[in-house]
């Protein structure tokens, strides 16, 4: 059987749900409990095991050991999905394409934020294809190849014909 | 009474302090059970017979305090007084039925009390939470990597779809402009016109044949007239109103001398 | 320094607060790895410490030694004890599952309180696990993981025999 006041702090360490600082420490063990020296005996008692007592602001703490983190790292794979703005321009630039920012937000009806334009800049979807030869020369976007092999596409000939898509063209 | 039995009224010999009690019971039951604990016998040998009697002697006394009493405990109490005269009656087969009855009122009390004792043994465990603790700060080592995106071609579909048809509803009514001849309009048109038309004919005859409402021509005819004004002003021409809400008649300017 | 898959096992269970099963730890560990040697050698080294190795539910969790609750209580919160009613019908529950309402108040000779209920099912000690084909389909109910964990119980068979209750009453 270790030392009783070890083990009482080591449970208070190990059950703590923050690090365990002096005082609390100091109110669980007897009075004549000698802190520094049940903690280093802590210390000690882990030392080189698969769990390390360490000192972080305010306290002490379990951590497993440094050395055995990429071992226990799982990666978990959690595809994202694109929000709704960044799709329906990435579909807008798909059948419009080579397409000015104006007028995708034409066609969206709605103004669009840089931020999406980031987003698919970002996931390489889209790409810039020169400036239109209009006042102001904007830019003119369109899909990448990356865009293609995202969506499993081997050309835009696979999306299907807008005609085929918009059967009943709203508006007309 | 065990130490780790759950609290619950304790085994007090029946009579008015256990009629008192009777809310601190679960149900008739309970009460049994606790009756049948008192005979400080096997459960399996308690006597059915001195337990329907002491179950009606507390009921009794409960009802002699008037005490109010919940249906379950009279029907109980009911069923209890049938089973005692079963098991007191001279007929065997009566016997037989009260017999097979207190058998199956035994049972449940058995069964009662493993269950009992089934959650003394539980609350006996060192609970986790309350006598064992678990790690308090647990690591997580587990990486979400949203890197990936997912995406398909029907998403992209419903995401085009989606995109035209809100801009399609997005399209709102704007009522055809009035083209309306402004003053700037008939201050040019009365400038290239003087001179061309003959003096004193009407205002009317400087307007844009094209106007075709009524209203248009009402609007014309009034920023003509704050042309012509304007230009009277400046001496360009004269006009001239014979009659009120006659005709605006338009002459040259007075030739000099 | 500790046997390399020693300290692994270790620091997988101790990062964890709940129980974990045999199979991340087989995941974990190399496949030439005598997973119960390393699970005796991990026990041994825990014995007579403030944090014990133990099976609940199933899987290996470390937790506080039971005999350090009465100094750990002072100094860590604690949630509500379940009441007598309560652990009653956890008790008819763990016995008789799958089992209705109407077969637990017939037991207790008492009806059950929806306080009760919602107290079980609060703690995460009971699930409803699928309908009773009888008139009403009533709702048959059971304990869940969390109950074995709870009471640190590897499984249900750890709980005592019936006829056992009755002739060696605990603690008496």
């Amino acid at each position: 059987m270790m030392d009783e006041y070890l083990r009482l702090a080591e449970a208070l360490v190990f059950a703590s749900a923050a690090p365990v600082g002096p005082r609390a420490l100091a109110q669980l063990l007897p009075e004549d409990a000698d802190l520094d020296s049940v903690i280093a005996a802590l210390r000690a008692r882990y030392a080189g095991s698969g769990v390390e007592l360490v000192e972080v602001a305010g306290g002490l703490q379990f951590r497993t050991a440094a050395d055995l983190a990429p071992r226990l790292r799982r990666v978990v794979e959690l595809p994202r999905r694109l929000p709704r703005a960044a799709m329906e321009t990435l579909a807008i630039i798909a059948y419009h394409q080579p397409v000015t920012r104006p007028e995708i937000e034409e066609i969206r009806g709605a103004s669009l934020s840089q931020a999406t334009v980031d987003s698919l800049l970002e996931a390489g979807l889209i790409a810039p294809k020169g400036r239109k030869e209009s006042p102001g020369r904007p830019t003119l976007w369109a899909t990448t190849p990356a865009f293609l092999a995202q969506f499993g596409l081997s050309g835009l000939g696979d999306l299907p014909r807008r005609e085929d898509l918009l059967i009943d063209p709203p508006g007309a | 009474m065990d130490s780790t039995e759950p609290d619950g009224p304790g085994p007090e010999p029946p009579g008015e302090s256990l009629v008192l009690r009777l809310e601190g019971f679960e149900g008739p039951l309970d009460l049994l059970l606790e009756l049948a604990r008192g005979q400080k016998v096997d459960l399996a040998r308690i006597s059915i017979l001195s337990l329907v009697e002491q179950y009606l002697a507390v009921i009794e006394g409960a009802r002699r305090i008037r005490l109010e009493l919940a249906a379950d405990w009279l029907v109980m109490a009911a069923w209890l007084a049938w089973l005692k005269s079963r098991l007191l009656l001279p007929d065997a087969a009566a016997v037989e039925e009260g017999e097979q009855a207190a058998d199956v009122l035994a049972a449940r009390l058995r069964d009662l009390q493993e269950m009992r004792r089934a959650a003394s043994w539980l609350a006996a465990r060192p609970q986790l939470g309350q006598e064992v603790f678990a790690r308090g700060d647990p690591e997580d080592f587990t990486e979400i990597d949203r890197s990936r995106l997912a995406l398909d071609v029907p998403g992209l579909l419903r995401g085009y779809l989606a995109a035209i048809r809100r801009a399609a509803g997005h399209v709102r009514y704007r009522p055809p402009a009035l083209t309306l001849w402004t003053v700037q309009e008939a201050l040019g048109r009365l400038q290239a016109m003087l001179g061309r038309l003959p003096d004193w004919v009407s205002l009317e005859r400087y307007l844009p044949a094209t106007l075709g409402s009524p209203i248009e021509r009402r609007a014309a005819l009034a920023s003509t007239l704050v042309a012509g004004l304007e230009l009277a002003r400046g001496g360009a021409l004269r006009l001239r109103q014979e009659a009120p809400f006659g005709p605006i008649l338009v002459g040259m300017k007075q030739e000099e001398g």
